[in-house]
């Protein structure tokens, strides 16, 4: 268990790196060489390392879910108490490589992409980084959902501080508030479901005969009992497992709540590419994987999940083709690539949804590092129709960058194609075997491949091939090693990755192995750990969820898809290749403007909350200065009012005082004498 | 101009009814109140010289009484203060010397009175 | 035959509510200090005429004191008549009205 | 012993204070409230109590003596410290010294007076959290109205007579209020003492007697809706809470930091040490009503400090909308709610002190405190807004922060609630507070904070000094030690708030 014992140490690096920044910004500038970035990349170095052992750990057999804190203690029994708790198991350790991994690697970015360019506030910047890979790190190994709440709410806040780290122009802090808040909405209904966890199960624990997970189960088998409030287990559940589900919208930017993810791209591309297309918008798909067993039993909501993602896959992707900065499409696709995930998730493909998660941290880190890349070319200017040609002068760039783009449109062999196809698939199989909400939602998502195809092409081919459409792009900046280095790692994960889990070769050469599947599958030997494996789940979708498969053919599916991503791909090419393209999304006329505007989501949203929720806090703020605090001052005003008027008794006239006097005593002797009968 | 007191009658004698009101309650307490026979002085008593003994507190007077030294002297210090304070209020701000009642010669007053006939 | 003392107690009475009257309806502050000696002297009557009646000289001396304070009253009334005097332009007592309100 | 030499210490220090001469005022004034910190934290360090002190607990550092009888009616020296008083105590002691350091730079008339009153209000605080007797408890919790009056009303902003008449005749009526309702109870019940823990024994245990035409039952209602108005106004529940945004926006910093700090914890103090400890049962029948009010406070609080343009006034309504979740936690009567409510007062203490300081920095350095009179303000003072900053996401419930801390175990508490019908309904609409609490304080620091640097007003801005920047940055510290480590204080808590709740519950 050597290397479990070290687990700590992989958040805990990470976040000394933050403190030694936080206090290289409290002292003099200058303080630290490189601005910070140096503990950080050590720090992160560490955690890959250590991150590493642990898999090698948990490949051996090992797993862990041990109490490393307890918050709050427990006084009194049948109190529940609340921990921070370690999971070690396989889906842990490989969302623990590629965070621990992206991280490093955007670090090292970050020195060509900040300190070259001559940025100020370096410190804050790298305590940022260090911080959120600290609180990510963390969120990836919680045992329970209070610890997957704290480090969800942290890593929120990382994104806040990383999306206004340029706090002095107007936009960024408007899109870190923005992003923070949307957010924080969905983050209420997980509280919500948190909190209800607690109250029904009286614990949040992940893993474990006393998880709530396996509780649920055995409540449902009629086996345990749990509080539901007055409704059906099954129900209440199914209440619960949407409420966690809002979270996840947020963070997962999941229609309706994706609006914040493409405005955070104000922030540095480095951070777009860790926090908003590799790590922190995994957290939502990553935390329903990690209570999968949960969701599972719970179809109602797990035909909610495909439904949503497969909309949001689909729906993100239309307006990806109009976008005219390629941060924009990026972030586009982003969305549209999580809710590929969620479509797998929901469609009873667990380890599909885990792979794409896997081989979209690569490939979408990939892009954006690739983005930062030209952006530094370019001289920060992120219009592709100002680029153009950049091809020659970048090469490095350009071939990783085509890597990530096959990659992500799920051209064959890369990495994309297998997760994507292996998501379709799933949804496939199982929506044709009597799950219509699933099947609408492969539709949707196949149509998507269209898009993802056509947006992916017309990005690289603005961007790299055709004439230098300006002078900055005919001369371009150069960019260092330090830049060069990760799109080169990342570039070989994002084509080879794929080779994981490559069903459809599986299936027809019984070769190589599904490595994925076998990772995901086995408890180690350790039965604590059953209810956390895809066989465990698998099950539960057979017997609770009503999931059967239909029998298709992974290689039929797999060109079904593979034909639509070359058909959008190749439409690209016929548009937009040659020396001059032109902009042929603007013959598309008002539906063209309609995608431009993001279907006016962000207007809605906007409206809500400043033409709604603002003049109602007004006319609330009016009401209480009016009604409430009016009713305060008119009791007072009524002593003042009859003091004023009481006032003029006292006439100030010494006459009157003694003729009240006298009348007084007279009055008073007269009383007591007919009370005490002294004239009888 | 020579005056003589005069009789006004009116309604700023209405206030008097209160004291006549006061007068009737009080009388009438009195007069259906009854009282023990009088004790009287002894015949030969020296009723001053007991007073003389009472308030100095010595005792042994004809006529019993209290010591009343502790109030003799806490009288004369309130005339002491009284005429120390009148003396005080009757001082001018100004100079601080102490001035004669109408020091000119009531002239500010006919003054006054003249001015409000004109109102 | 001694004086009955309903008769002392009726003349104390009206002397006393005469003071009042006094009070009541006149505005000379000079009149006013006459007014509250007739008062005084009315408790005063009452001081002698009881000590006659309980055959104890602690009434008596009582009076004297009474008659002591309102010396030291005519004072301090005679000194707040003159600043009122000065202050208001005259002693009518129904013209100092300026602490009111 | 002890505590009686605490409060006379610090007695003592206000005393000598008020002779110091005013520029030696705020460093003296420091290095004396030094004195009843170190003690606090010596009483921690040294607190051996277990139980309620109301409900059989062993009280620490207890003292007894007989002070006089009223018509039969016993009163006594009864001081003592238990879980719920003992977190109270040493915040009032860390925040009153934080406080007197703040106020070097924001008070620069009348300073000893101003010192001197300051730590005599801390005296009376300390007496409101230690006294286990009725009447001695009432004395200090009226005496804190007068240092506070006259803070506000003499170092006040420019309507600062309105504001200090208004709070002080609006609690002061409310005090009344509630006298009389406690007063009936004694008299109803088999005791013959003010002393709190035997009135406390009495009421839970055994049967009243009818009083005024009102039936033992009634009576206890009575009493209990009487009692709750009479706090409610200090807490301040919606709608006794219009005093507060007045005082806070009149009161200097240092005063708004000791009111928000302590003075409204006095209210939700004196709710659970009164209606919730003595009268379960009618806080039980009453929950529905009173859980009501606990969400009103929450989310109208909220929505008004959406409307306030300017920054002390946001900052005081969201003061209304955290002490509703105090008010939840108490009416849930469940083990996390009695106690995260609690925890909450302790938390929100902290960090509204934190706000309100961080506002009156930005105020000495900008003389505006208008939302849209300055934009940028974290290019010229980046400690400051760091601070300020982190202090917001505490407020808005940022875990690891106290503020989650208490918020959490209140929505765990009051969810599970057996006592409060429909609880899971109430504490999911309070907890939408959440939401909105991050809308006004991001708007607000999107607004000033960021952005290209402008202010309307003619003042040079710098970074504040050490001096003002080192007592924001020991309240964060504070602030997240408690967030990571809650059981510093939640365990005394929770020790102290089972015997309430008789076996009871989450």
């Amino acid at each position: 268990m050597a290397a479990f014992d070290f687990a700590p140490l992989i958040v805990l690096l990470p976040f000394a790196g933050f403190l030694v920044a936080v206090g290289a910004a409290l002292t003099r500038p200058g303080v630290l060489p490189k601005g910070g970035a140096l503990p950080g990349i050590a720090a992160t170095v560490g955690s890959l390392l250590l991150s590493a052992w642990v898999a090698l750990q948990v490949l051996a057999g090992d797993r862990a879910a041990e109490t490393v804190y307890v918050w709050s203690a427990a006084p009194a029994a049948g109190v529940p108490e609340l921990v921070f708790s370690l999971l070690l198991d396989p889906l842990a350790a490989l969302m623990l490589l590629v965070v621990s991994l992206v991280a490093l690697l955007v670090h090292v970015f970050s020195l060509g992409y900040m300190n070259d360019e001559g940025e100020t506030g370096l410190p804050r910047y790298y305590a940022g980084l260090g911080l959120f890979t600290a609180s990510m790190l963390g969120f990836v190994v919680a045992g329970n959902l209070l610890m997957a709440f704290v480090f969800f709410e942290l890593v929120g806040l990382c994104s806040y501080l990383l999306i206004g780290f340029w706090f002095r122009e107007p936009g960024p802090p408007s899109a870190a508030k923005k992003a923070f808040l949307v957010t924080r909405f969905g983050d209420y209904f997980f509280l919500v479901g948190l909190v209800g966890v607690f109250a029904t199960f009286g614990t949040a624990a992940f893993a474990g005969p006393e998880s709530f997970p396996v509780l649920a189960e055995a409540v449902l088998a009629g086996e345990a009992s749990a509080r539901t409030f007055g409704f059906e287990a099954r129900t209440w559940f199914s209440v619960l497992g949407l409420l966690i589900l809002g979270g996840v919208l947020g963070k997962s930017a999941q229609f309706p709540l994706h609006t914040w993810l493409p405005d955070a791209m104000e922030g540095p591309t480095p951070v777009s590419a860790l926090i908003h297309a590799a790590t922190m918008v995994a957290a939502g798909v990553y935390l329903v994987a990690r209570v999968y067993g949960f969701y599972a039993l719970l179809p109602t909501v797990l035909a909610v999940i495909a439904l949503v993602g497969g909309f949001t896959a689909l729906f993100a992707a239309t307006m990806c083709v109009v976008k005219r900065e390629i941060k924009q499409v990026l972030a586009y696709s982003t969305i549209s690539q999580y809710g590929y995930m969620m479509l797998g998730l929901g469609a009873g493909g667990y380890v599909a949804a885990t792979f794409h998660l896997l081989t979209h941290a690569m490939f979408k880190a990939l892009l954006f590092l690739g983005a930062g890349s030209v952006i530094i070319a370019m001289h920060h200017d992120e219009d592709m129709w100002n680029m153009g040609g950049l091809r020659e002068k970048m090469p490095v760039t350009y071939y990783t960058f085509l890597a990530g783009s096959l990659a992500l449109a799920g051209i064959v062999p890369f990495s994309g194609f297998w997760s994507k196809d292996e998501v379709l698939y799933e949804a496939l199989i199982h929506g044709l075997a009597g799950s219509p909400a699933v099947l609408v939602a492969y539709a949707m998502g196949l149509l998507a491949v269209l898009f993802t195809g056509f947006y992916t092409f017309r990005m690289v081919l603005l961007t790299f091939h055709g004439d230098p459409r300006t002078e900055t792009a005919r001369d371009p900046h150069g960019v260092g090693w330090s830049v060069k280095a990760p799109l080169v790692v990342l570039g070989v994960l994002a084509t080879t990755a794929g080779a994981l889990n490559a069903v459809p070769v599986h299936e027809v050469l019984g070769f190589p192995p599904e490595y994925l599947h076998d990772w995901l599958a086995h408890d180690g030997g350790q039965s604590a750990f059953a209810a956390l494996t895809s066989e465990h789940y698998g099950e539960l979708l057979k017997t609770q969820a009503g999931y059967a498969s239909a029998e298709v053919s992974s290689v039929a599916a797999g060109l079904v898809s593979l034909a639509l991503a070359l058909v959008g791909a190749g439409a690209a090419v016929v548009l937009y290749r040659g020396p001059d393209p032109d902009p042929h999304t603007e013959k598309l006329g008002a539906a063209r403007t309609v995608l431009y505007n993001n279907y006016y989501q962000d207007e809605y949203q906007a409206w809500l909350a400043e033409s709604f929720v603002r003049p109602l806090a007004r006319v609330l703020d009016g009401v209480d200065q009016g009604v409430v605090d009016g009713g305060v001052n008119a009791v007072s005003s009524v002593s003042l009012f009859s003091g004023r008027r009481l006032r003029y008794v006292q006439t100030g006239v010494v006459s009157n005082y003694a003729a009240l006097l006298t009348l007084g005593l007279t009055a008073l002797v007269v009383a007591a004498a007919l009370v005490g009968g002294w004239f009888t | 101009m020579t005056t003589r007191p005069r009789l006004r009658l009116g309604s700023h004698l209405l206030p008097a009814l209160a004291a006549l009101a006061l007068f009737c309650v009080a009388a009438a307490l009195v007069l259906t109140s009854t009282f023990g026979a009088s004790q009287g002085f002894p015949a030969d008593a020296n009723v001053v010289a007991s007073i003389g003994r009472a308030m100095f507190g010595l005792g042994g007077g004809d006529v019993p009484g209290e010591s009343f030294l502790v109030a003799f002297i806490a009288v004369a210090l309130l005339l002491d203060a009284a005429l120390d304070g009148s003396l005080l209020l009757a001082k001018r701000e100004e100079d601080g010397a102490a001035v004669a009642l109408l020091s000119d010669g009531g002239r500010r007053l006919v003054g006054r009175s003249g001015e409000e006939d004109d109102d | 035959m001694a004086v009955p003392p309903t008769y002392y107690l009726l003349l104390s009475v009206a002397v006393f509510c005469i003071g009042v009257a006094g009070v009541l309806i006149r505005q000379n502050a000079l009149l006013f200090l006459m007014s509250v000696e007739l008062m005084l002297n009315a408790a005063n009557i009452n001081f002698v005429y009881f000590s006659q009646f309980w055959g104890n000289v602690t009434g008596q001396t009582f009076s004297l004191f009474v008659i002591a304070i309102a010396a030291a009253e005519v004072a301090v009334g005679i000194g707040i008549v003159l600043v009122l005097y000065r202050n208001f332009d005259g002693v009518d007592v129904t013209q100092a009205t300026t602490m009111r309100w | 012993m002890i505590l009686a030499a605490l409060m006379a210490v610090t007695a003592a220090a206000a005393l000598v204070t008020f002779l110091v001469p005013d520029e030696y005022a705020g460093g003296a004034a420091a290095a004396f409230s030094a004195l009843p910190l170190v003690g606090s934290l010596l009483l921690w360090a040294g607190f051996d109590g277990r139980g309620n002190a109301l409900v059989d607990g062993e009280v620490a550092f207890e003292t007894v003596s007989p002070w006089l009888t009223l018509g039969g009616y016993e009163v006594s020296w009864h001081v003592g410290l238990d879980g719920v008083s003992l977190p109270l105590v040493v915040l009032t002691a860390v925040l009153t010294t934080l406080a007197i350091v703040s106020a070097w730079s924001a008070i620069d008339e009348r300073r000893s007076q101003f010192y001197g009153l300051v730590l005599f209000m801390e005296t009376t605080l300390i007496g409101v959290f230690v006294s286990l007797d009725f009447l001695l408890w009432f004395v200090f919790w009226e005496a804190v109205l007068v240092p506070m009056y006259l803070l506000i009303g003499v170092w006040g902003g420019p309507r600062r007579k309105y504001a200090a008449i208004k709070f002080f005749v609006y609690t002061n009526v409310a005090s009344l209020a509630m006298f009389i309702g406690f007063v009936a109870l004694v008299l109803a019940a088999p005791v013959q003492t003010f002393d709190l823990p035997t009135v406390a024994a009495a009421l839970r245990n055994e049967q009243i007697s009818a009083l005024l035409g009102l039936s033992p039952g009634a009576l206890r209602t009575a009493a209990f809706a009487v009692m709750f108005v009479g706090f409610a106004v200090k807490v301040p529940v919606v709608p006794f809470h219009t005093w507060l945004p007045d005082a806070h926006v009149e009161a200097p910093s240092p005063v708004s930091v000791l009111l928000a700090g302590v003075l409204l914890k006095m209210g939700t103090y004196a709710l659970l040490r009164y209606n919730f400890t003595m009268l379960p049962e009618t806080a039980a029948a009453l929950a529905v009503p009173i859980a009501a009010v606990a969400v009103l406070s929450v989310l109208y609080g909220a929505m008004l400090a959406l409307a306030q343009e300017d920054l002390k006034r946001i900052v005081a309504y969201s003061s209304v909308s955290s002490m509703g979740y105090v008010i939840l936690g108490l009416v849930a009567y469940t083990l996390y709610g009695v106690g995260g409510a609690t925890f909450q007062m302790v938390a929100h203490g902290l960090i509204s002190g934190l706000m309100f300081m961080a506002v009156g920095v930005i105020y000495h350095s900008t003389h505006t405190r208008m939302v849209g009179d300055m934009s940028g303000m974290a290019d010229r003072m980046p400690v400051t807004t760091g601070i300020l900053v982190a202090g917001a996401f505490g407020y808005m419930g940022l875990p690891l922060m106290a503020g989650f801390a208490g918020e959490f175990f209140v929505f765990v508490g009051s969810f599970a609630s057996t006592t409060l019908p429909f609880a899971p309904v109430f504490t999911a609409t309070a907890m939408f507070g959440i939401v909105v609490v991050a809308g006004y304080l991001l708007l607000a620091m999107q607004r000033t904070l960021f952005g290209p640097f402008r202010l309307d007003t003619d003042y040079e801005v710098q970074e504040a000094p050490l001096r003002d920047t080192v007592p924001l940055a020991v309240l964060l510290l504070c602030i997240v030690a408690l967030g990571v480590a809650p059981d510093l204080l939640f365990g005394m808590i929770k020790d102290a708030v089972v015997p309430i709740l008789q076996g009871g519950g989450l």
